[in-house]
């Protein structure tokens, strides 16, 4: 049954994490007035782009996207989704935090080897805005652990299922507002979007990938996604009983990013990454300050 | 504008200043000044104290006949809406307030075969892509002309492209429609 | 501005839940704008082949191309618009300038093909093209290309308010009617320098005319000198093709105007007037042209009858070199041309000046000098190494009905006003026949009138075989006719002329016409022989055909003289007839009966008859 | 840091037109820009040079894509100043409600290309879609959506069709009804202000010295409109404003664009109403016989993105002998431009290039 | 999704691939360019039909070559050209590409683009219009689907000229050829 799981989990956040691709494609659309795409786009693009002829920048160029798809895999081993988590290991929490550095390294491996200006500018963009929303993730992530006194994902959420959502308890709620005020940094979306930036470096780190490479990115990018939102619901919205659930309350969280996404334009990188240390920072740091004076 | 006071007392005063340029009213006020080579810099940089200090076009016209390339500065200055001052008290540009922006022709002749001129960039810092186009496209030099690289063009070519015995027609012939079409059944 | 706001914006979430404004093409269509420059739709009933089209075109898309199994009329080429949409930009400077208006933009605007050749393509009309053009249930849009669109879909169409060109011409100076039918004043007051150059503007440069003149003079060319104030230069490019340009000013049946893209939705080219103009411009054709006879050749050549034809003649031999003779029974030149067409529409003076010009070149004339009494026929083809017979039609035709002696004959009346003194006319005459000598006998007539009886009520009155649209006359001169408020019958026939008791004329009976020409087209009048009018008349000139006089030829040579089936005299393709040395043109020749076919004549012959002089040699 | 050299164009998403910018940057920073136009260069100057007066119509307009209605515009102007040729009143109103028309539109398209460029698609979006309202107007007054061909000398190329005027009315209605909107999710974002304030700034000073018109000098606080200093067509018939700011960023300038799109729309209300019945074309002389009298006139009109100019000499014959267009992005792009970007972030290099309104097509011409 | 298309899908689903995920790469080589952003937005949203622009040559398979092209422009058009991925299928705009259209005796564009890089579909029209880029992409779909939009492929066989086209206009190319080692027989 558990084996079961750890080839099922991934393959139902790559659905979930499509999903999303194509709904946001769709919300978007209907936000700028228009119609958009049919929902299923992203899974045409990528069997697009796995039919099409690549060109490779060494070895390193397909190993990184590798390392970084591996990377988020073993993070949605980790993840409950809805009740179901494949590795509900006890040190949950300190592996997906860890791994989740893997993911960006390995695109930063893989596109710093196609020599473009415009991957080396993204990539260092990426990580500065790694820089800027890793700080306050981790005092909200340092928060919730000392809240509920565990390190375990799956702790936390039945934590929450007990009494109620981080959002909902005194202490934590600060916690949360820091999250959602990083979560679009965290997911890559305006006025965050200063990684890719189409119109500024040509689509940053992912410039030079052509073909089945730029397949597996676009599958990254559906993981990533996946990872950011089901992180968020099971940190500080408790998680669900059942999968279902657990995808509504993903999609609520999806539109909210959608809308910050569709509302603002993108920021210069040093903007995003002063807004990111300075509020969400604060916001951040203060709750952990109350949740270690309050106690439990 | 016939009676553009503006012009007439800068015709005046040009008149009086130099001896190697002729100035010339048009009917519609428009001043004309033709101006020797050596003199057409400090011609421009009166008519800019004077308060003519916008210089809207370089441009360049190549009169095959007279075997002759002229060079034409198109000067006016500018006046705001209000004619004048603005609410803060600076001028935008010394000069009457009746003088509205009617434009002043400034040229110089040059000889076809090498024709060269001081660079106005001193004087008109927004000379510059101007120079630099009319270096492209007449083979003018201009002196001093910190980059006089090519702006707009890939190819070279042996006559300017501008010039007026510059045969387009012929060369699209030559060099474009020379190339065959890709012979699909080899 | 205020500092901006971090929510304000959030409000864009509403529109998730608003319906979507795009158009969803192609299942929600959206049909172009009435005035849309599409594709090319060309009328090929109304296109003439002119390439304006061709010439406005900025890019060099249009080319005219020629089309075989196409039947073409005057004043058109078989030639029609092809059009490179690499080339196009669809900017309308053609719609504009089509003086048919044949050419319009449709609204049709897809054409996709991985084939850059079937951009090429000759618009055709909806009306024509079955197959391109399919009514709109037949249309698909997924299929739309450049054979297969929809049919009524016309887009950016020509309007001649807007035109490129000038569709009225400017108008001539005339005499007004009533003030003109008081005496001979010349009609036509002719253009001055700023009105000629103005008219000369509107000139297209087609060069539709100068395929219909029978003569091909070059008008565009000359239309060009007038238009750049040199109508010297004009002049020269007249001579190279014409030498009688003060007649051909104003009497020439224009055929080139009949050809002129411009009449097709306006008014053509004034091309006679301008023509009119340059000959009256210049004062000295002589010094103007600086034109020198040829190389003497030695060779002698007889011109009979000093008209349109023989003048040419003579011009273009003398030019050549030859030696030149012409002979005519008239006072001065010009033929028929000098006694028929009265003088309000053409002085002597002009036609003077013409022929000094071809005087002053050393060609001799030999007035008042009768071919038949005066020299004998023999003589001349024994001194000269050719003749040519310019006779024309100088004999009027009789209507032959009952006591029709009694009228005068429409030539004879003429002539006596032009160049005798001016015959006597009552206060009621009867002009019988609808062509333009019946007009011009009627107008000149009505002059009479009004000189012979001035400030009393006289009339002139016309009948005619044919009906108003029938009429032979030419349009414009039914229209000056009417004008000067003489009174038309049309559709009657004459039956017999009615005789007072001293036998002199009182009336015409007349017939109703029930049809001109029978089925074949020949003339064969019917008549309703239960209708009848009486005309009243107290002079009637008959005025409904010439025929020419042979009799100067003797009889032996005339059997041999060959004919035709139009009862012309027949010529080979150098202008000569069947008798060996004797070329022949003009009126007795072609069935156009004008000055400027006369002179296309003459120009055929006289390069006929040098050719055949120097050959026998 | 290293240096490093770095393409912006010409194939780039931001990118408007075809315009290549080497940029010599320090890690985020701009340390030198040079422009490196000619993209787009077609020789358009020689190519009117060989193309009779008429049959330069069609082509000045494809000088600038964006805009090309005032190139009509400015090259009508030029012609009818050589030729004297008269212009009846009624053509002179429908020639500034259709100038002011593609003002609005290529305003709207200014507005596509900067938000665009910020990644806001939102408002990228709604303007594109507004744009393409008003070219449906333009699509039904002249029959071309983008090049009308249609102001002529003497006049324009045809009247109003049949209840033009009320679906213009209705057009314009339902943008300006937009107005809110662009203004709470664009002008008075904050994010968008924190993006636009203080960047690519170009001072009074400056804007003077290298010869800014338009929004560029209008953002300097210089009002300054050909519209209004030396009028034509029918600017001087009814009433309305020049927007200026003083602080000379690239907000203002597109805070100014904004203005400029309302005024506009309120112009051809106004002109609308005053606007007198009548003919609308003087006929020119028959275009294969048109010779244009020897002389020389430098013309030169508002364009949405400032003054446009026309130097057009004419040797008597039936071409122009010279013609050179003085095109505000010329000055705006190569030198305005290079100058604004040494020291900027690389992320407002698209920022400072489309805030200036620089427009590729018509540097290279 | 119709069951018409279902079948396709099971049939062939790498055109149908392809065909539905046409991203776009456009040069703003001239007029072409100005009705892209109207295309791509809210009046036509050609997204519907998963036409998007491609921010970079290796993203894209649809290659929009939208007007005349210059000489320093087709440099980089054969650039962009060579580093998109195969299958990929381009697109002339309007009449300039096709046969020089307004620009024909110019000295700096080119009047015949498909001597240079090879061209799957042709839009009438100056430029053309949103409804025709759309019929465009229909017709880009037959092609496709009868693999007639093999512009690659030729271009891979017809190398040798391509290269000695581009070379006689452009002089020198500074990138080594993309094919060295298929000759033409």
């Amino acid at each position: 049954m558990r084996i079961l799981w750890l080839v099922l989990s991934p393959l139902i956040a790559l659905a979930v994490g499509l999903f999303f691709l194509g709904l946001s494609r769709r919300v978007m659309a209907r936000i700028h007035w228009r119609y958009g795409p049919p929902l299923y786009q992203p899974l045409i693009e990528i069997f697009r782009y796995f039919t099409q002829k690549g060109s490779s920048h060494g070895v390193l160029f397909g190993l990184g996207i590798v390392l970084s798809l591996a990377g988020s895999i073993v993070v949605i081993l980790f993840l409950p989704f809805g009740g179901i988590c494949s590795m509900s290991g006890s040190g949950g929490m300190l592996v997906v935090l860890y791994m989740m550095l893997l993911a960006p390294l390995g695109i930063a491996l893989s596109g710093g080897e196609a020599a473009n200006p415009n991957a080396s500018i993204g990539i260092s963009r990426k990580l500065m805005l790694a820089l800027g929303y890793e700080l306050p993730f981790l005092l909200i992530v340092l928060a919730i652990m000392t809240h509920y006194d565990t390190i375990s994902l799956v702790d936390i959420v039945s934590a929450q299922r007990e009494t109620a959502s981080a959002f909902a308890s005194f202490p934590l709620v600060l916690s949360g507002i820091a999250y959602l005020l990083i979560l679009p940094a965290m997911l890559g979306m305006r006025p965050f979007e200063v990684v890719h930036a189409p119109q500024e470096i040509s689509s940053g780190p992912i410039a030079e990938y052509s073909g089945p490479y730029l397949g597996l990115v676009t599958i990254q990018h559906a993981l990533t996604t996946f990872i950011g939102i089901s992180l968020f619901v099971n940190l500080v919205w408790g998680g669900a009983g059942n999968p279902f659930v657990f995808f509504l309350k993903m999609l609520v969280v999806l539109a909210f990013g959608l809308f910050v996404n569709a509302a603002f334009p993108r920021l210069r990188v040093e903007q995003a990454v002063r807004y990111l240390w300075r509020w969400p920072t604060l916001i951040a740091f203060v709750g952990l300050i109350l949740v270690v004076t309050l106690g439990r | 504008m016939n009676d553009s006071p503006m012009n007439g007392q800068l015709k005046k005063k040009l008149d009086s200043v130099f001896r190697d340029i002729e100035t010339d009213v048009s009917d519609d006020g428009r001043l004309t000044i033709h101006a020797t080579k050596e003199s057409v810099l400090t011609v421009l940089s009166l008519l800019k104290d004077e308060g003519w200090s916008f210089l809207q076009l370089v441009s360049c016209v190549d009169w095959i006949k007279q075997d002759e390339i002229e060079i034409v500065y198109v000067l006016s200055s500018y006046v705001g809406v209000e004619d004048g001052p603005d609410a803060k008290g600076e001028p935008y540009a010394k000069g009457e307030p009746d003088a509205k922006r009617e434009s002043i022709l400034l040229k110089t002749r040059l000889p076809r075969s090498e024709p060269s001129v001081l660079t106005a960039i001193h004087v008109f810092a927004n000379a510059e892509p101007y120079e630099r186009e009319i270096h492209e496209l007449f083979g003018v030099h201009f002196e001093g002309h910190p980059r006089l690289t090519p702006l707009f063009l890939d190819r070279e070519y042996k006559i300017p492209p501008f010039r007026k015995d510059f045969d387009t027609e012929q060369y699209v012939k030559d060099v474009f429609d020379s190339v065959p079409p890709i012979d699909e059944e080899s | 501005m205020a500092k901006g706001s971090l929510l304000s914006s959030l409000k864009v979430a509403r529109f998730l839940f608003r319906k979507p404004k795009t158009l969803r093409y192609p299942f929600e269509k959206k049909e172009p704008a009435l005035r849309y420059r599409g594709f090319h739709l060309n009328d090929w009933d109304t296109c003439t082949g002119c390439g304006n089209c061709a010439d406005i075109c900025p890019n060099t898309a249009i080319e005219m191309v020629e089309v075989l199994d196409l039947e073409v009329g005057p004043g058109e080429k078989n030639e029609r618009p092809k059009l490179d949409y690499g080339r196009c930009c669809f900017c309308g400077l053609c719609i504009d300038i089509c003086p048919p208006g044949s050419l319009r933009l449709s609204r049709d605007y897809f054409h996709t093909h991985f084939n850059t050749d079937t951009f090429v393509f000759v618009p055709k009309d909806e009306k024509s093209d079955e197959e391109t053009f399919l009514p709109a249930e037949n249309y698909s849009i997924l299929k739309a290309s450049l054979t297969h669109r929809k049919r009524d879909y016309e887009g950016f169409s020509s309007d001649l308010s807007y035109a490129l060109f000038e569709p009225e011409r400017v108008p001539m100076p005339e005499v007004p009617p009533a003030e003109r039918t008081l005496s001979f004043v010349e009609q036509v007051i002719g253009y001055d320098r700023e009105q000629a150059v103005r008219e000369a503007e509107r000139c297209l440069e087609c060069r539709l005319c100068e395929e219909a003149c029978p003569a091909h003079m070059k008008i565009s060319d000359y239309i060009g000198a007038i238009y750049n104030g040199e109508p010297e230069e004009s002049l020269r490019k007249i001579y190279e093709d014409n030498p009688i340009p003060s007649i051909c000013g104003r009497v020439c049946m224009k055929h080139c105007e009949d050809a002129c893209s411009l009449r097709l939705r306006g008014e053509p080219l004034a091309i006679r007037w301008l023509k009119r103009y340059v000959a009256d411009t210049i004062q000295d054709f002589k010094s103007t042209l600086e034109q020198q006879p040829g190389e003497p050749t030695g060779k002698k050549v007889a011109v009979i009858g000093a008209g349109p034809g023989g003048l040419s003649v003579a011009y273009f031999l003398r030019l050549m070199g030859d030696d030149v003779v012409v002979f005519d029974e008239l006072s001065g030149g010009g033929g028929v041309i000098r006694i028929g067409p009265p003088r309000y529409r053409l002085p002597l003076a002009s036609i003077e000046k013409d022929a000094d010009h071809v005087a002053s070149l050393g060609v001799e004339f030999r007035y008042n000098t009768k071919v038949g009494t005066d020299v004998r026929f023999q003589e001349l083809l024994d001194e000269y190494d050719a003749v040519y017979l310019g006779i024309g039609l100088t004999v009027s035709r009789s209507t032959r009905v009952e006591n029709a002696d009694k009228c005068r004959l429409a030539l004879d009346f003429l002539r006596k006003n032009k160049t005798e003194s001016m015959s006597k006319v009552t206060e009621e005459v009867i002009v019988i026949g609808g062509g333009n000598v019946a007009m011009d006998v009627a107008r000149e007539a009505l002059r009479l009138q009004h000189m012979q009886y001035p400030g009393e009520k006289v009339v002139t009155r016309m009948v005619s075989l044919e009906d108003w649209d029938e009429m032979p006359a030419t349009e414009e001169e039914i229209e000056e006719t009417r004008e000067e408020a003489v009174e038309f019958n049309p559709a009657w026939g004459p039956k017999k002329v009615l005789l007072d008791d001293d036998g002199n004329v009182s009336g015409l009976l007349c017939m109703k016409v029930k049809s001109v020409f029978d089925d074949e087209g020949k003339f064969a009048p019917t008549f309703f022989e239960d209708q009848e009018m009486v005309l009243k008349g107290t002079t009637i000139i008959e005025a409904i055909g010439q025929g020419s006089d042979f009799s100067f030829i003797p009889e032996d040579m005339l059997t041999k003289l060959r004919f035709n089936e139009m009862r012309k005299v027949s010529v080979d393709e150098n202008g000569m007839t069947s008798l060996p040395g004797i070329f022949a043109g003009g009126d007795i020749v072609n069935t156009n009966l004008d000055a400027v076919t006369a002179i296309a004549d003459a120009k055929i012959a006289s390069e006929g008859i040098h050719k055949w002089m120097t050959r026998s040699r | 840091m290293r240096e490093l050299e770095l393409y912006f164009g010409p194939q780039h998403l931001g990118m408007v037109g075809n315009l290549s910018i080497t940029l010599t940057v320090e890690g985020d920073r701009v340390v030198n820009a040079a422009m490196n136009p000619g993209y787009l260069h077609r020789g358009f100057e020689k190519l009117m040079e060989q193309r009779s007066w008429i049959k330069n119509f069609p082509m000045v307009c494809r000088m600038n894509i964006l805009d090309p209605d005032s190139m009509e515009m400015i090259y009508a102007m030029a012609v009818e100043k050589l030729a004297g040729i008269e212009v009846p009143e009624r053509a002179h109103y429908i020639r500034s409600i259709y100038l002011e028309l593609a003002r609005a539109g290529s305003h709207l398209f200014g507005l596509w290309a900067y938000s665009n460029m910020l990644g806001f698609d939102t408002v990228a979006q709604w303007a594109m879609y507004h744009r393409d309202l008003i070219l449906d107007r333009f699509e039904e007054l002249t029959g071309g959506r983008v090049y009308h061909i249609y102001i002529w000398p003497g006049g324009v190329r045809r009247d109003f069709p049949e209840g033009f005027e009320d679906r213009l009315v209705s057009t314009l209605h339902s943008i300006g009804g937009c107005v809110p909107d662009y203004d709470a999710t664009f002008f008075n974002n904050r994010l968008f202000a924190d993006r636009a304030r203080g960047i690519g700034v170009v001072t009074r000073e400056d804007a003077l010295a290298m010869g800014a018109v338009g929004q560029v000098l209008r953002a300097t606080g210089v009002d300054d409109d050909v519209r209004k200093i030396d009028p034509y067509a029918a600017y001087d018939k009814v009433p309305w404003d020049v927007h200026t700011s003083e602080d000379g960023d690239a907000y203002s300038r597109v805070w100014i664009v904004r203005n400029e799109m309302i005024e506009s729309v309120h112009m051809i209300f106004k002109l609308l109403d005053a606007m007198p019945k009548g003919e609308v074309y003087n006929r020119i002389p028959n275009p294969f016989k048109w010779r244009i009298p020897e002389g020389e006139t430098y013309v030169r009109c508002e364009s949405s993105r400032g003054e446009l100019g026309l130097y057009l000499v004419s040797d008597g014959g039936d071409k122009p002998y010279r013609a050179h267009f003085r095109t505000p992005s010329y000055t705006h792009g190569l030198t305005i431009l290079e100058k604004a970007l040494k020291g900027a972030s690389i992320s407002d290099v698209g920022n400072i290039m489309m805030s200036l309104y620089v427009v590729a097509p018509e540097i290279d011409r | 999704m119709d069951r018409n298309q279902l079948t396709k899908w099971f049939k062939a689903p790498t055109k149908m691939a392809h065909k539905y995920s046409l991203h776009a790469v456009y040069f703003c080589t001239g007029c072409g360019v100005i009705e892209i952003p109207p295309t791509i937005t809210a009046r036509w949203d050609a997204e519907r039909f998963g036409v998007i622009p491609a921010a970079t040559p290796r993203h894209a398979n649809l290659f929009l070559i939208t007007g005349y092209v210059s000489v320093k422009t087709l440099r980089a058009v054969i650039r962009t050209y060579e580093q998109m991925p195969e299958p990929k299928f381009t697109v002339g705009f309007g009449s300039c590409p096709i046969n020089g259209g307004m620009y024909w005796d110019s000295y700096n564009t080119i009047n015949q683009l498909d001597k240079y890089i090879p061209i799957d579909g042709w839009i009438a029209g100056c430029m053309p219009r949103p409804e025709a880029i759309f019929v465009a992409v229909t017709h880009l779909w037959t092609l496709i689907d009868k693999d007639m939009a093999d512009g690659y492929k030729r271009y891979r066989k017809h190398y040798a000229q391509y290269r000695a086209n581009q070379e006689q206009v452009l002089g020198e190319l500074e990138w080594p050829p993309l094919f060295q080692s298929e000759r033409e027989g």
